[in-house]
C-alpha cells in the first residue's frame, strides 16, 4: 500500500509519535561503503550512519569518537589510539580496532578502485600499496602500510610523514571503520538496507534506489541519549526548484542549497527560517597564463580589478559570500587567530587602476586593443548569472568585448587540463582545514594549475610550509606565497562561499562545520 | 399505379470558395410503384445530387435546399425532422452507390454492415437479424455467405463488394432503390453480372428503382422510362422506347448518336456533342444546352425552354418544339 | 406560356455563332498558387497566424531598438522589476530589460526556427528524393540509415556538436543540432511524395518524351510535392523554437549575455519561486504566440492546398 | 507470419547493433570520462579506477566486451555508483518511467482523441477552434514550463497535489499531466484531420443511408477509421514520451530512466549511456512492432507480413 | 485495311514473346505473359481486356516505360530494347503516349504552354517564337483555342485536358502513338470528340496506334484489328469485324455479349460468366481462364492453349480448337 503521502507532514507534534526529519539528499548515493564513498551525497547519509575514531562538535572541536584516547610519538609520525569499551556495530557485533585496520587497507587495496584511496596516502607505504602494479605482490605491499591493530582496543598508526591536520581527517568519512566480518561474508553488504551495518548514530532502515532512504536511530550506539530523532528521511531531489517548493509546501523540513533569487529574497526580508554557515572554499576564474594576452601580468591585474565583488556577491549570488579579494578563505586557523583576517586584502578593486594597468599592459603587449576573449564556465543557472555579470562589468569598466561559453562540466574540465580555454571559472572546497589545500594548487606543473602559472619563490614557499614541522615558519611562508598568488594573479577570486540553507523554525540543533553539509545528527523537532 | 416519389421544383446549391454552385435547378419527375426510371446525363448535371437529396444525405453546409418538394409516398421529406428520415433511410429508400470499393466500411464485416441495417429498422434479435443477412447474400448470389459474412471488404472482390451493397441495401425491402451508377467501376463482365442480378431482383421484388447512369445500354436493358439531365435540369423525359426510338431534345439526340453499338458500321463517323456543359456557378440565361446545340436559335439564348408534353408522357424542353419554330423551319 | 408575348418569329432564325462559347472557358484564369492564395486568405484563423508572423518579424527587427535599452546593459539597482512604463516587460534579475531581451530573443529564435526548417528543407529533399528516386536496395539502405540515427540518443549527438564547434558556440551548433534528426521526418514525407508522384501519370509521359530525371525532379517533382513541404517547414519553424527552449534548460543553449525564448525561460525559471511570473510568462507567451501562428497558418495552408 | 516474425526480428538485431556502434563511438569520441573531477586525483587512483572499469583496453576491445556481456543480458556496472548497476537502474528506473509513461499516454489519448473528434464534428465553429487553440496552447507551451507553473499553482498555492517524488499515487498527477499535454494536443489534431478525411469517405454515407443515428455513424463507422493514423505515430510518440521525459524526471525527483540516462551523459558514465541507449531502442522497436501489430488488429486491410491490401 | 496491303508491309512494330513480371514481396506478378504481335504502318490495333489484365503494362513496357522482363520489341526492326541512352532518346521522338487519366496526365502545376513545350524543351528542337508558333499549331491541331495558352489544367474540362495530352503526344511528330485508355475516363458525350480526333489525326499524319480499352464497342469502332488479353496472356487475334462477327474464344464470347445495347427493342440471349478475374500472382494452371470457361475441359487445367491462327489472320488460344 502506498505510503501515506508526506505532504505537510514534519516530524509529528512533540507529544507522541516519532520525530522524523525529512530532508533532501540532491542524488542517489554512489557508495554507502565508507571505503567507496566520495562526495557529499554519500558523505551526508554517512555521517549519520557511522563514526569514525574522532568526531567534531557543533564547535568545530575534534574530541574522542570512537577512540577515547590517543598518543603521539615524538616525531609525529606514530599514532596510538585507544578504542572505547562496550562499542557496537548496529547488529550487535563488537567495533575492534581490527575493524579499522581492514577498512582502510581496503580502501587503499588498488583493487577496490577507491576514488578517496588518496586520503589514506598519509599512512606510510598506503600510495606504495595503492600504486601497485598489475602483477605486484599485493600481500607484501598490505603488510608494510602503517596501520595495525596491536589488540582489539588499539590501534597503531604511522604516517609518512609529519601531517598536523591528521586528527582532523580521523572524523573524515574515508577513515571510518567497517565491520569486517560483515564484509568477509558478504561483500555487497553496503548496496541494499537489510544487509547494512554500521556504528554510527543512525542505522539504515530502508533504501529505495534512486528515489528514498530511511535513517532509523541506532540503539547500539553508545551516544544515544544525545539523539533526539526517531528517523530521518532522505530524498533525491536534484532541481533545486524543486526541492525549494518541498520545503515551502512542508514536504522538506531543510534546504540546501538553495536557488540565488531565493536566497536573496530569504536574506533581504530576514526570514528567521534562513541560515548561512561557512565554508571552505573559494569562487575564482582561471586565467590562462599561456596564452596571449593573458600571459601579462598587469593585464590580469587590471581585469581582478575591474569586477565589483560586492555587487556579485549582493544581487547575483545572494547567499551572504564574501567577495575574495585573497584565495584562501576564512574559517581556517592561523598561529593565532584566522588565516584569512590577518592576511586581509591582498589587492583591490580600482577600475581606474585597472584602465591604466590595461593599457600599459596592453602596450607591453604590443597590442592596440584587448582582443575579443571568451569566459568558460561549466553549465549551471548560477554561474551563468556570475559569468554576465563580469562580462558586463568589464565592457563597462574596460571596454572590453568578452564572451561567455558554456559547457559540461567534463568538456570545461578537458579543456582546462588542455590548457584549451582563456579565462575559466573554477571554484575549490578544501579537502582538511589548513591553508595548505588551498596553497599547494598552483605550484608549478601542479596537477590542478590549470592557469598553468609558474613563479620559483611561490614553488620554494610552498615546499619550505610544507616541510616546516613549526606552524609560524608554515603559515608565514603560505601568507607570503598568497601575497606572491595575488601580486602575479594568475587566478581571480571572486567570493568566499558559504552554506546558506532554509530550516524549518521547529528544527533546532542543526550546526555546521566548515567543510561538512549542515549536520542533523543532534537535531531536534518541537512542532507545538 | 400511384407515385411513390415526387419531385417538384427542386433546387439545391453548394456554397463553395468561387462562388454558389447551382446543381439542381428547378426538377421535376416522379416514380411510380414498382416502376424503374433511369435519370441519365453528362457528368456533373446533378444526378447523383438529386439522388442524394432524395435521401437527404446531403450535408448542408454547403448544400443548401433552395426550395421545392420531395414527397414520398404522399409525405414531404423537406423539413423532416432527422428522426423521422432515419427510420425511412435505409426502410423504405435504399441507395446503392457507384463505387463499391469505397462504399463500405473497410473495418468493419461485411455481415455486420448488414446486420446493422437489419437491426435498426426491425425489431429483431441480432440472431434473426443475421439470418437475414445471410439469406440477402444468398439472394444476390454470394457463394458460400456464411464464410463471407463474417470477412471484411478488402477480402471482396470489386463484383462480390457490389453485391453485397445490393444485399444491404435490399435488407429492410424498401419501397424505393436508388442505384448510382451501380456498375461503371466495375468490368464488363461483373457489370453483365450485376445487371442480371438487378434484373432478377426487379421482377421479384416490388421495388420501385431509380437507376442512375450515363451508360445508355444500361438504361435500355433495365428501365421503363428515362429522364435525361442537363446542367442541373430536366431536358426530357419519356419511355425507353420513345426515348431510344423517338428522341425529340437535341441533346438526347447528340448522346445517342455520340455513342458506338457493337453493330455499327464504322465507317458512320461518330457524332460528338461539341463543347462542354456551361459552368453552374453562373449558368448561361437562355437554355444551357444552346451553346453546344446543332439546332440552336437565336431564342434559345435569351429564354428558357419549358418542359412540355409531346406524346403520351413523353416531355421535352427545347424550343423547337414551339409551334413558332415547327412553322420558322418549314418556311 | 406567358413569355410567348415577348417571342418573334425572327428569333427562332437559326443561331450562327452559338458554337463560339462551346469552348469557352468563362472564368479568368487563376494559377495554382493563385488559387491556393485566395482559399488561404478567406480562412480567418490562418490569416490571424499569417499576420502574427508577419508582426513577429517585424518586432524581432526593431523591437530592440525601441525603448533605448540593449538586451545586455544591467542596471542592479533596477533588477527584477515588474513591468512599468519604463521597462514595458519588466527587468530580469540581472536589471536588464525584458522587453528589449525579448525582441531580441525573437531575432535569435526565429532566425534559429527559420535555419533550422531550412536545413531540414534542403538536406530532407535531398535525402528523401534521392533515395524514393534509386529505389530498392538504396532506398531500403537509406531508410534504415535514418531509422538508426533517429534511436541513437538525442542528447548525445547534440553534446558531440556542441564540442565540436566548441570554439565558436552559439546559433551555428544549435541549427545543426536542430538539424541532426529534424530532416528525417521531412525526408520520410519527400520520400513518400516523390514515390506517389513517380507513378503519376504526367511524370511518365515526361518518361515518354525522353526527359531526363534532373528534368523530371525540377519540373515535375519539386513543384507537386511543395504544398505539403511547405505544411512541414511551417510546422519545423516552431518545434525548432521549441526544441531550442528545452536545450536551454539542460543549459545547451545560446551563449551569455544572448537571449533566445527558451534561454530567458530557463532563466526565469527559479524567479518564479519568488513570485516573478512575468519573468517566466514573457518567453512562454511568445513561445505560444509564435507556435499559434505557424500552427493555425500552417494548417491553412494545408487546407488551401488540399482543397476538400 | 514465423517467417516475417523472424526477418524482422533479424532486421531488429542489426538496427541495434548498428545503434550500439555508432552510441558507442560518439560516446567516446566526447570529451570528459567519467572520473575527471576537479582537482587531483592522484594518477594511481586513476589508473585503478580504468583497470576496474577495463578503460585502460583498447576502444576495440571495450567494444567487444561490452558486446559480449550484452549477450548475457549485462548491461554492466555504472562507472559512478558502487550500489547500484546499470541492471538494477533499469530494473528501477524502467516501471517507473513507464507506469508514468502510461498513465501520460493514456491521459493524452483520451483526451486527444475527445477533443479531436469533437472539434472535426464542429469543423469551423466554435467548439472546433476552442478545442484546437487549447491543442495549440497544448503543444507550445514547454513542458518544464507547464510542470513549473503546476508546482506552483497546484501543489504550493492551493496543496492539492504534492509537489514532488514518486511515493503514491497522488505523486503521479502532476508529472503525467505536465508530459501528456504535448501528445494530447499532437493526437487531437491528428484526429481532427483525420476524422474530417474519414466523414467525407463514401461508407460514412453508405452508414447514413442505412438510417442510423448520427452518434452511431460517428462512433461505430467514423472513430475506427479515423484512429488508424493516431495509431501509426502512436509507437513514436510512446518511446518520444519515455524517452522524453527526463526534463519532468528531473523537475519532479521521479526516479525513471529519463534521468538516468541524462545523468549518464553527464557524468560521461558509458555503461549507463550504452544500457539506457540499448534498453531504450529494444523498447522502440517492440513498440512501432506492438503498433504494427495493433494496426492490423483495427485495420483488417493490413496483415502482419507487410503486404498491404 | 486489305490483306493484300499487308501483306507487302513490313510491320512498324513488333511485338515478340514480351513479358513483364512485377515482384510482389516475395512473389511474382506475371503482368503480360508472352505476347506476340506485330502493328503495321498506318493501322489501329486495339487491345481489350478487363482491368488488371496487363493492357497498360504492356503499352508501357513496349515503349520502354519499363524495363522487360523478357522478350522484345522491334520498331522499324530494331530491337527496342538494345538501345542506349542516346539511341532511346532519338527513337523516343516516334513514339508516344497518351494516358487514360486526364486528371492525372497533366501536371497541375504548368500551363497549358508548358505541357505541350514539354517534348520541345526536352528534345531541344525549336525555341523561342518557333516554338510558341508550333504549340499554338498543335493546339488548333487539337481544336483548341490560342487563348487557352496560359491556363492551368484544373481549368479545363476532362475532354479538353485529354486533347491537351495528345497535343503534347503530337508535338514531336510521332510514328506511334500508344493511347492507354485515352476515352475511359470520359463522359459518353465527350469520347465521341475525342476518338474522332484521333481518327482524324490518323488520316491526316499517318499515324499508328496502339488503343487500349475496355469498351468493346468503341475498341471495335476505331480499331483494324483487335487483341483480346485475359490475364496477361493473349486470347483471341483479329480483325474487328471478324472478332465481332465471329468470336472463336469463349472469353471474346462472353465479353461480347456482356456489353449492354442501347436499344430497348434488342433482345439476346446473355452468357454470363461467372465469378471473378483470379489473382495474377496465382493464376490457374493451363488455360487461365479455365476457371470462368463454361467449356472447359480437363485438357485446360493441364496443358497451356497454343497461339494458333484458326483462320487466315484469325489467332486465338484456345482448346476447343485444336
Ligand atoms: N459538395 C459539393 N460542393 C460543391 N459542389 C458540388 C458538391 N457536390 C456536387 N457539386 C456540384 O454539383 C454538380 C452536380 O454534381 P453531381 O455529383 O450531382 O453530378 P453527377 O450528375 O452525379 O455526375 P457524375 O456522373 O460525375 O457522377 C456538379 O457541378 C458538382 O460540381
Ligand atoms: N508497378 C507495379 N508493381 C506491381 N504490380 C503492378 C505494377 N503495375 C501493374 N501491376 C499489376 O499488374 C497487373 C496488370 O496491370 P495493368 O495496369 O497493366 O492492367 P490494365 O489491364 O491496364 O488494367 P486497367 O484496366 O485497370 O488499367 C495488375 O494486376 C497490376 O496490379
Ligand atoms: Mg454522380
Ligand atoms: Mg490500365
Amino acid at each position: 500500500s502506498p505510503k501515506p503521502s508526506s505532504n505537510g507532514k514534519g516530524g509529528d507534534s512533540a507529544s507522541a509519535g516519532p520525530k522524523i526529519l525529512h530532508l533532501n539528499n540532491n542524488e542517489e548515493p554512489g557508495s554507502l561503503h565508507p571505503g567507496t564513498a566520495q562526495g557529499t551525497h554519500d558523505s551526508w547519509i554517512l555521517e549519520g550512519l557511522f563514526e569514525g575514531l574522532t568526531k567534531k562538535t557543533p564547535e568545530g572541536k575534534i574530541v574522542p569518537g570512537m577512540a577515547e584516547s590517543w598518543e603521539t610519538s615524538k616525531d609525529g609520525l606514530t599514532w596510538t589510539f585507544h578504542l572505547k569499551d562496550g562499542m557496537k556495530w548496529s547488529n550487535g557485533d563488537p567495533v575492534t580496532a581490527g575493524d579499522f585496520e581492514y577498512a582502510w587497507k581496503y580502501v587503499l587495496n588498488p583493487k577496490t578502485a577507491s576514488e578517496y584511496a588518496y586520503q589514506l596516502y598519509y599512512l606510510k607505504g598506503g600510495e606504495a600499496y595503492n600504486s601497485a602494479k598489475k602483477n605486484a605482490d599485493l600481500k607484501a605491499l598490505e603488510d608494510k602500510v602503517g596501520v595495525k591493530a596491536t589488540d582489539d582496543k588499539t590501534l597503531v598508526v604511522t604516517l609518512e610523514q609529519e601531517t598536523p591536520y591528521f586528527l582532523d581527517l580521523t572524523s573524515f568519512y574515508t577513515y571510518y571503520p567497517v565491520d569486517k566480518k560483515v564484509q568477509e561474508e558478504n561483500p555487497k553488504w553496503a548496496l541494499e538496507a537489510s544487509t547494512y551495518v554500521s556504528n554510527g548514530a543512525f542505522k539504515l532502515a530502508d533504501w529505495k534506489h534512486k528515489e528514498s532512504m530511511k535513517l532509523v536511530k541506532n540503539e547500539n550506539y553508545y551516544d544515544k541519549d544525545k539523539i533526539k530523532l526517531d528517523e530521518v528521511d532522505f530524498v533525491q531531489i536534484a532541481n533545486e526548484n524543486t526541492a525549494w517548493q518541498m520545503y515551502k509546501s512542508g514536504e522538506l523540513d531543510m534546504v540546501y542549497p538553495l536557488p540565488q533569487d531565493v536566497q536573496g529574497q530569504l536574506m533581504a526580508s530576514k526570514n528567521p527560517e534562513f541560515h548561512n554557515g561557512p565554508d571552505l572554499s573559494t569562487y575564482y576564474y582561471n586565467l590562462n597564463n599561456k596564452v596571449k594576452p593573458f600571459d601579462n601580468v598587469k593585464i590580469r591585474k587590471a581585469l581582478a580589478m575591474a569586477i565589483n565583488r560586492k555587487v556579485i556577491v549582493e544581487n547575483v549570488a545572494q547567499g551572504g559570500q564574501k567577495p575574495a579579494y585573497s584565495i584562501v578563505p576564512p574559517g581556517i586557523p592561523d598561529v593565532n587567530g584566522d588565516y584569512q583576517e590577518n592576511g586581509g586584502d591582498l589587492f583591490k578593486e580600482d577600475v581606474t587602476e585597472a584602465k591604466k594597468l590595461l593599457k600599459e599592459g596592453l602596450a607591453e603587449e604590443g597590442m592596440s586593443k584587448m582582443p575579443e576573449f571568451t569566459i568558460l564556465y561549466n553549465t549551471d543557472e548560477g554561474h551563468k548569472k556570475i559569468a554576465e555579470a563580469i562580462q558586463e562589468m568589464w565592457r563597462k569598466n574596460l571596454g572590453v568585448n568578452v564572451k561567455a561559453q558554456n559547457v559540461e562540466f567534463q568538456v570545461k574540465i578537458d579543456r582546462e587540463h588542455a590548457g584549451d580555454y582563456q579565462i575559466s571559472r573554477a571554484g575549490w572546497v578544501g579537502d582538511y582545514v589548513d591553508p595548505m589545500t588551498f596553497m599547494d594548487l598552483w605550484v608549478s606543473n601542479g596537477s590542478y594549475n590549470d592557469a598553468k602559472w609558474s613563479n620559483k619563490d611561490y614553488d620554494a614557499l610552498i615546499k619550505k610550509a610544507k616541510t616546516s614541522m613549526d606552524p609560524a615558519t608554515r603559515m608565514t611562508a603560505m601568507h607570503d606565497a598568497e601575497k606572491i598568488l595575488m601580486d602575479e594573479m594568475p587566478i581571480i577570486p571572486i567570493y568566499f562561499y558559504t552554506k546558506p540553507y532554509a530550516l524549518k523554525s521547529y528544527v533546532s540543533g542543526f550546526f555546521t562545520p566548515i567543510n561538512r553539509y549542515p549536520q542533523y545528527i543532534y537535531a531536534d523537532i518541537n512542532k507545538k | 399505379m400511384g407515385n411513390l416519389l415526387e419531385v417538384r421544383d427542386l433546387n439545391i446549391s453548394f456554397q463553395t470558395y468561387s462562388g454558389e454552385v447551382k446543381a439542381v435547378r428547378g426538377v421535376n419527375f416522379e416514380v411510380k410503384e414498382g416502376e424503374a426510371i433511369a435519370i441519365v446525363g453528362e457528368s456533373g448535371c446533378g444526378k447523383s445530387v438529386t439522388a442524394k437529396s432524395i435521401m437527404k444525405l446531403l450535408p448542408t453546409p454547403p448544400a443548401m435546399y433552395k426550395g421545392g418538394s420531395i414527397l414520398f409516398n404522399g409525405k414531404e421529406l423537406i423539413g423532416l425532422p432527422e428522426k423521422e428520415m432515419q427510420r425511412i433511410r435505409g426502410n423504405e429508400i435504399s441507395i446503392i452507390f457507384q463505387d463499391p470499393m469505397t462504399s463500405l466500411n473497410p473495418t468493419s464485416k461485411v455481415g455486420n454492415q448488414i446486420i446493422e441495417a437489419v437491426l435498426k429498422h426491425n425489431k429483431v434479435s441480432r440472431k434473426e437479424a443475421f439470418q437475414v443477412a445471410l439469406e440477402m447474400l444468398e439472394l444476390v448470389g454470394i457463394p458460400q455467405p456464411v464464410k463471407r459474412m463474417n470477412q471484411y471488404p478488402h477480402e471482396y472482390s470489386g463484383g462480390m463488394r457490389q453485391r453485397a451493397m445490393i444485399a444491404m441495401a435490399l435488407a429492410c425491402q424498401p419501397r424505393l432503390l436508388i442505384a448510382d451508377e451501380p456498375t461503371t467501376a466495375l468490368d464488363v463482365t461483373i457489370q453483365a453480372q450485376i445487371l442480371e442480378l438487378m434484373k432478377k431482383l426487379k421482377a421479384k421484388t416490388d421495388t420501385s428503382i431509380i437507376l442512375i447512369t450515363h451508360d445508355l445500354g444500361v438504361v435500355a436493358e433495365m428501365c421503363d422510362r428515362v429522364i435525361v439531365m442537363y446542367a442541373g435540369k430536366v431536358v426530357e423525359t419519356g419511355t425507353v422506347q420513345d426515348i431510344f426510338d423517338n428522341p425529340q431534345h437535341p441533346y438526347t439526340k447528340g448522346l445517342l448518336k455520340s455513342v458506338p453499338r457493337l453493330d455499327m458500321d464504322k465507317k458512320v463517323p461518330l457524332a460528338p456533342i461539341i463543347g462542354t456543359p456551361p459552368d453552374l456557378i453562373d449558368p448561361p440565361k437562355g437554355c444551357s444546352f444552346y451553346a453546344r446545340c446543332e439546332q440552336a436559335m437565336r431564342v434559345c439564348k435569351e429564354y428558357e425552354p419549358e418542359l412540355r408534353e409531346i406524346g403520351t408522357g413523353q416531355t421535352s424542353a427545347c424550343w423547337l418544339h414551339h409551334y413558332m419554330a415547327q412553322t420558322s423551319i418549314k418556311g | 406560356m406567358a413569355k410567348d408575348l415577348h417571342l418573334t418569329e425572327e428569333m427562332f432564325l437559326p443561331a450562327e455563332d452559338n458554337y463560339k462559347e462551346a469552348e469557352k472557358i468563362a472564368r479568368p484564369t487563376i494559377s495554382y498558387w493563385a488559387n491556393v492564395w485566395r482559399r488561404l486568405r478567406s480562412n480567418k484563423l490562418a490569416m490571424i497566424g499569417f499576420v502574427l508572423i508577419v508582426l513577429l518579424v517585424i518586432m524581432a527587427i526593431i523591437g530592440p531598438h525601441i525603448n533605448g535599452y540593449t538586451y545586455y546593459e544591467q542596471d542592479f539597482t533596477k533588477k527584477n522589476l515588474h513591468p512599468t512604463a519604463e521597462h514595458w516587460f519588466g527587468t530580469d534579475s540581472l536589471g536588464r530589460d525584458m522587453f528589449t531581451r525579448a525582441w531580441y530573443g525573437a531575432r535569435i529564435s526565429l532566425f534559429i526556427g527559420f535555419m533550422a526548417a531550412l536545413m531540414d528543407f534542403l538536406i530532407g529533399v535531398l535525402y528523401g528524393g534521392i533515395s524514393a528516386l534509386k529505389g530498392g536496395r538504396t532506398d531500403n539502405l537509406m531508410m534504415r540509415i535514418a531509422e538508426v540515427l533517429y534511436a541513437i540518443p538525442y542528447l548525445l549527438m547534440v553534446i558531440l556538436i556542441m564540442v565540436w564547434f566548441g570554439k565558436n558556440s552559439g546559433i551555428f551548433p544549435m541549427i545543426i543540432a536542430m538539424t541532426i534528426t529534424g530532416w528525417i521526418p521531412m525526408a520520410r514525407l519527400v520520400r513518400g511524395q516523390v514515390l506517389q508522384l513517380k507513378e503519376f501519370e504526367y511524370v511518365q509521359a515526361a518518361h515518354a518524351a525522353g526527359a531526363k530525371t534532373s528534368w523530371i525532379l525540377r519540373k515535375h517533382m519539386i513543384p507537386n510535392t511543395m504544398g505539403p513541404i511547405l505544411v512541414n517547414i511551417t510546422l519545423t519553424v516552431p518545434s525548432a523554437i521549441f526544441a531550442e527552449a528545452t536545450l536551454s534548460f539542460l543549459g545547451l543553449g545560446i551563449p551569455a549575455p544572448k537571449a533566445s525564448w527558451g534561454t530567458m525561460a530557463s532563466e526565469a525559471l527559479s524567479s518564479i519561486l519568488i513570485g516573478n511570473f512575468y519573468q517566466l510568462f514573457v518567453p512562454a507567451i511568445l513561445i505560444s504566440i509564435t507556435m499559434f501562428a505557424f500552427n493555425v497558418f500552417g494548417d491553412g495552408l494545408r487546407d488551401a492546398l488540399d482543397p476538400r | 507470419m514465423l517467417r516475417y516474425t523472424l526477418k524482422r526480428f533479424f532486421w531488429a538485431l542489426v538496427t541495434i547493433w548498428a545503434i550500439i556502434t555508432l552510441t558507442f563511438i560518439i560516446m567516446h569520441s566526447i570529451p570528459g570520462n567519467p572520473f575527471a573531477r576537479e582537482g587531483t586525483m592522484p594518477e594511481a587512483v586513476y589508473n585503478n579506477l580504468q583497470q576496474h572499469y577495463n578503460l585502460d583496453k583498447p576502444k576495440i576491445v571495450q567494444y567487444g566486451l561490452y558486446l559480449e556481456s550484452l549477450l548475457h543480458l549485462d548491461f554492466g556496472p555504472s562507472m559512478k555508483s558502487q550500489s547500484i548497476t546499470v541492471n538494477d537502474y533499469i530494473k528501477n528506473g524502467f516501471p517507473v518511467s513507464l507506469h508514468l509513461g502510461l498513465q501520460a499516454m493514456v491521459i493524452a489519448i483520451c483526451f486527444g482523441l475527445i477533443f479531436g473528434v469533437i472539434a472535426s464534428l464542429n469543423k469551423n465553429r466554435w467548439p472546433d477552434y476552442l478545442s484546437m487553440i487549447l491543442a495549440i496552447i497544448g503543444i507550445s507551451v514547454p513542458s518544464f514550463i507547464l510542470a513549473t507553473f503546476l508546482i506552483n499553482y497546484l501543489a504550493v498555492k492551493w496543496p492539492i497535489f504534492p509537489v514532488a517524488t514518486w511515493t503514491s499515487w497522488s505523486h503521479t498527477v502532476l508529472p503525467s499531466i505536465s508530459l501528456a499535454a504535448m501528445p494530447m494536443a499532437y493526437i487531437a489534431r491528428l484526429m481532427r484531420s483525420s476524422m474530417i478525411e474519414v466523414l467525407s469517405q463514401d461508407y460514412i454515407l453508405t452508414a447514413q443511408a442505412k438510417g442510423l443515428g448520427r452518434s452511431v455513424v460517428i462512433i461505430k463507422h467514423a472513430i475506427r477509421n479515423a484512429i488508424l493514423p493516431v495509431v501509426t505515430v502512436l509507437g513514436i510518440l510512446i518511446a518520444n514520451i519515455v524517452t522524453g521525459s527526463f526534463i519532468i524526471e528531473n523537475i519532479f525527483g521521479i526516479p525513471g530512466m529519463g534521468e538516468m540516462f541524462v545523468r549518464g551523459i553527464e557524468n560521461r558514465d558509458y555503461p549507463v549511456i550504452l544500457g539506457s541507449t540499448v534498453f531504450y531502442s529494444v523498447i522502440l522497436i517492440l513498440l512501432i512492432f506492438i503498433v504494427d501489430v495493433a494496426y492490423t488488429w483495427i485495420d483488417p486491410r493490413i496483415k502482419v507480413t507487410g503486404e498491404s491490401k | 485495311m486489305d490483306h493484300q496491303g499487308i501483306a507487302v508491309k513490313s510491320p512498324l512494330v513488333e511485338v515478340i514473346d514480351l513479358q513483364k513480371y512485377f515482384s510482389v514481396g516475395d512473389k511474382q506478378l506475371k503482368a503480360v505473359d508472352h505476347l506476340n504481335f506485330e502493328i503495321y504502318p498506318g493501322e489501329t490495333v486495339g487491345l481489350v481486356g478487363e482491368s488488371g489484365c496487363g493492357k497498360s503494362t504492356a503499352g508501357r513496357t513496349m515503349i520502354r516505360l519499363y524495363e522487360a522482363t523478357g522478350g522484345e520489341v522491334r520498331f522499324n526492326g530494331k530491337n527496342l530494347f538494345s538501345f542506349n541512352q542516346k539511341e532511346l532518346m532519338k527513337v523516343r521522338r516516334e513514339i508516344q503516349m497518351i494516358f487514360q487519366d486526364p486528371y492525372a496526365s497533366l501536371n497541375p502545376r504548368m500551363t497549358v504552354e508548358d505541357i505541350i513545350g514539354e517534348p520541345l524543351t526536352i528534345h531541344g528542337i525549336v525555341k523561342g517564337k518557333q516554338k510558341h508558333d508550333r504549340i499554338v499549331e498543335l493546339l488548333e491541331l487539337v481544336g483548341l483555342s490560342p487563348d487557352h495558352l496560359n491556363r492551368f489544367p484544373h481549368e479545363f474540362s476532362g475532354g479538353q485536358r485529354q486533347r491537351i495530352g495528345i497535343a503534347r503526344a503530337l508535338a514531336l511528330n510521332p510514328k506511334f502513338i500508344v493511347c492507354d485508355e485515352p476515352i475511359s475516363a470520359l463522359d459518353v458525350s465527350i469520347q465521341a470528340q475525342v476518338v474522332n480526333l484521333l481518327k482524324e489525326l490518323q488520316k491526316k499524319m499517318g499515324l499508328t496506334y496502339l488503343f487500349i480499352a475496355h469498351d468493346l464497342a468503341m475498341v471495335k469502332y476505331i480499331s483494324d484489328r483487335i487483341i483480346v488479353m485475359y490475364l496477361g496472356n493473349m486470347m483471341e487475334l483479329t480483325e474487328s469485324e471478324e472478332l465481332y462477327s465471329d468470336p472463336l474464344h469463349p472469353y471474346t464470347k462472353a465479353l461480347l455479349s456482356s456489353v449492354p445495347i442501347p436499344n430497348p427493342s434488342v433482345h439476346r440471349e446473355r452468357i454470363v460468366i461467372s465469378g471473378d478475374v483470379p489473382s495474377p500472382i496465382n493464376p490457374p494452371s493451363g488455360c487461365v481462364f479455365r476457371t470462368r470457361c463454361p467449356h472447359a475441359m480437363d485438357i485446360c487445367a493441364a496443358e497451356k492453349p497454343k497461339w494458333k491462327e484458326e483462320k487466315p489472320g484469325h489467332f486465338v488460344a484456345c482448346h476447343l480448337y485444336i
